[in-house]
């Protein structure tokens, strides 16, 4: 990601105080909180309360 | 306990303890085999680190702890196995003992022993990574005792309770190194700056950090033991 | 005393002394001496003594003490305690590229050595944000200052690319 | 947006997440068990629609509808899902506290039950919002891990309560596993203090915790929609898993062969049923 063109403004720029762009982190930031939450929800939908079991015991 | 005149928590304690170093003290070759082990520890740092000494000389104290940690995880293993064996843990509860003074004699007695360790472990350290001890032996012995009996608590504890689980030689470690990862810490820094000297006068501070986390470990420890043995 | 109320006392103690514990790692000046980072003036009392070792050092960069050399990515600027005048100051001299926040007056921690030449040799620069969150005065300002710098770097990438 | 409508997100954002937390409660006593009768599910839909409704409406207001930062630009979005992610977990984990101690004071599957699916569900908000906090702090601290008392703190109570949980996994005697885990529980749950003041009490690289007055109106409001959004799903989480462990503990304890002989099963499962 860092090449020497991406590099070139950013050293321009030491000293301004303000970060600019870094979208790229959000991204990956929401997609990551997004993806755990509906994951787990995933997993809990296959983990409940069997059918199976309960099916066999009555 | 019921009916019977209670017998003092601290009689209790110092009976069980003596019954625990004469039983560490007649099954010598165990102990041995923990020295031995522990020494190789300390020898393979020094191999996997190379040759280069003056890395050694600078983490020395963390390598020390670690070496400790290792053969703590064996030593707690084996002070609930030997109960374990002769069912001897259910005799000492109809005695009846208090759970407490169990607990307070079991984590005493590793703490013990973990302190004998690193009191022989020392002068290999300073020999085998060519340390200079800069401070005293007085801070020395804080150093290690503050850290080993910060180990013994929650390790007493946490012994307890895996010597009866499933896989109990992966969950001690499993419960008890992230917990006392703070102890650790504050131990090998400890025991760093005793060694190279304190220049920034932190090792006070080390000290505190342990203090607290022994009285918080100890403190829990004595008062939920009674219930992990409990049946 | 029953057993009972025995036994309820010795848990009550048992209590205290765990929350004595938690007490004295909190309150009891732990944290003012064992510290993630020390403070300019803290480093200097230290004299000899914190020569050598890998420390990190903690303050907020002086106005006025940043040169940065493009051409051979080192960056020098004064780390100080506080704003107050005469506060202690120790130049720092890095060649790592500082995160975008970086400015003058801002917190800094930097990890690296200080030895007899006076200058603290960064080896990692990280800047420390505080728990304030403002926006900008109006959007309208921060648009244009977006594209003032957005036509500043087109001219240097421009400048750059042969 | 007029302050009308900031006012209504908030309260309705709010008594939403409230009104659900309640309701959660209230399952959890009549739809738990397995086996109840209550027909749950148009709550549970609603319950998950209002979450997802939410959640959509805090993370567009924290990616398009607030400003950007004065001085972290855009990046200081983050905060709108790494905040409410800790916040959570500090909270299952302050609950599974709770029912650690309920449980050796007063015996009952269902505390147990409950803090299984605290101490995971703790787990999957803590693990996801330190993920999160690195992310950030890369573009704003220029690193994305350091050692500094808070980061340490906080991935040492993580790993203590992914010990919590093998130990749940390696022990099969319910009873035993019931209290060695609440014993464990109690143990692990020091840290969560010192996570929590270590910004206070320690230099760390790590901001002090925010208030309204060190947020801007709008930033706090979208942050409030966002956390009242987490707080909806953690209840439902937390009701589902609830579900879940207390239909395995049922299960193990009807099953005697599963049990050591000397404890008393069928008590237990009448006390369960």
């Amino acid at each position: 990601m860092i090449t020497a063109l991406t590099l070139s403004p950013l050293l321009a720029q030491v000293g301004s105080g303000r970060i600019q762009g870094g979208w790229e982190y959000i991204w990956a930031a929401y997609i990551i909180a997004w993806a755990s939450l509906s994951l787990y929800a995933l997993s809990l939908w296959l983990r409940r309360p069997g059918q199976a079991s309960h099916d066999s015991k009555e | 306990m019921r009916g019977a005149r209670p017998i003092s928590l601290l009689k209790t304690v110092g009976v069980l303890l003596a019954k625990d170093l004469l039983i560490e003290w007649r099954t010598r070759a165990r102990l041995n085999a923990l020295i031995f082990f522990a020494l190789a520890t300390l020898l393979l740092f020094s191999f996997a680190v190379g040759p280069d000494t003056k890395v050694l000389a600078r983490n020395a104290g963390g390598y020390l702890w670690l070496a400790l940690l290792f053969a703590s995880v064996l030593a707690l293993g084996e002070s609930f196995r030997v109960e374990q064996e002769n069912l001897t843990l259910d005799g000492l509860r109809l005695a009846p003992a208090d759970a407490r003074a169990i607990f307070l004699s079991k984590a005493m007695g590793n703490a013990l022993l973990l302190m004998l360790l690193g009191a022989l472990l020392i002068p290999v350290m300073v020999a085998l990574y060519g340390v200079t001890v800069t401070m005293g032996l007085g801070s020395f012995a804080a150093t290690v005792t503050l850290g080993c009996m910060a180990i013994s608590a929650p390790g007493t504890v946490y012994s307890a309770i895996a010597s009866n689980a499933r896989a109990r030689d992966v969950l001690l470690p499993l419960l008890l190194f992230p917990l006392i990862i703070p102890a650790l810490l504050a131990a090998a820094k400890a025991t760093s700056l005793v060694l190279q000297g304190d220049p920034m006068n932190q090792l006070g501070s080390w000290y505190g950090l342990l203090i607290g986390f022994n009285l918080i470990y100890w403190g829990l420890g004595f008062l939920l033991f009674p219930r992990v043995i409990e049946d | 005393m029953t057993q009972q109320t025995r036994n309820r006392l010795i848990a009550v103690v048992s209590l205290l002394v765990a929350g004595a514990g938690l007490a004295l790692v909190a309150f009891g000046n732990i944290g003012e001496n064992l510290v993630y980072y020390w403070r300019p003036s803290e480093m200097v009392a230290q004299g000899e003594k914190a020569y050598g070792p890998t420390i990190r050092l903690g303050g907020q960069v002086q106005p006025g003490s940043i040169q940065w050399n493009e051409q051979h990515t080192t960056l020098h600027f004064r780390v100080m305690d506080d704003e107050q005048p005469g506060a202690a100051a120790v130049l720092v001299r890095t060649t790592e590229v500082p995160p975008q926040m970086f400015r003058e007056r801002i917190g800094v921690v930097v990890e690296g050595t200080f030895d007899k030449s006076q200058v603290f040799e960064g080896s990692r620069l990280m800047v420390n944000h505080s728990n304030e969150y403002r926006a900008p005065k109006t959007d309208e300002d921060v648009k244009k200052m977006f594209e003032e710098m957005q036509k500043q770097e087109a001219t240097t990438a421009a400048a750059r690319t042969p | 947006m007029s302050d009308l409508l900031k006012t209504v997100l908030q309260v309705g954002s709010a008594v939403a997440a409230l009104a659900s937390v309640g309701l959660g409660v209230w399952l959890g006593v009549k739809w738990a068990p397995p086996r109840s009768r209550v027909n749950a599910r148009p709550v549970l839909l609603g319950m998950a629609a209002l979450a997802l409704a939410l959640l959509v409406l805090g993370n567009w207001m924290g990616l398009v509808w607030t400003p950007s930062e004065r001085e972290m630009g855009d990046v200081y979005r983050i905060i709108y899902v790494h905040v409410p992610a800790m916040w959570m977990a500090m909270l299952a984990l302050v609950v599974n506290f709770a029912c650690c101690v309920g449980y050796l004071l007063k015996t009952s599957w269902k505390t147990d039950a409950l803090a299984e699916a605290t101490a995971e569900v703790g787990l999957l908000f803590g693990t996801y919002g330190l993920v999160l906090g690195a992310i950030w702090g890369k573009p704003t601290w220029g690193t994305y891990w350091d050692w500094d008392p808070r980061l340490t703190a906080m991935a040492i109570m993580l790993v203590t309560y992914v010990a919590y949980m093998a130990l749940r996994r390696f022990v099969e005697d319910p009873e035993k596993r019931a209290v060695w885990s609440s014993v464990v529980g109690i143990i692990s749950f020091v840290n969560l203090p010192i996570v929590w003041f270590s910004v206070k009490w320690w230099r760390s690289l790590h901001q002090v915790q925010s208030t309204p007055k060190t947020v801007d109106p709008d930033m706090t409001l979208a942050l409030r929609v966002n956390a009242w959004a987490s707080l909806i799903l953690l209840t439902l989480f937390l009701l589902h898993r609830y579900r879940t462990a207390l239909a395995t503990r049922e299960a193990e304890v009807a099953l005697p062969e599963a049990l050591p002989t000397d404890v008393p099963g069928p008590n237990r499962a009448s006390e369960v049923a």
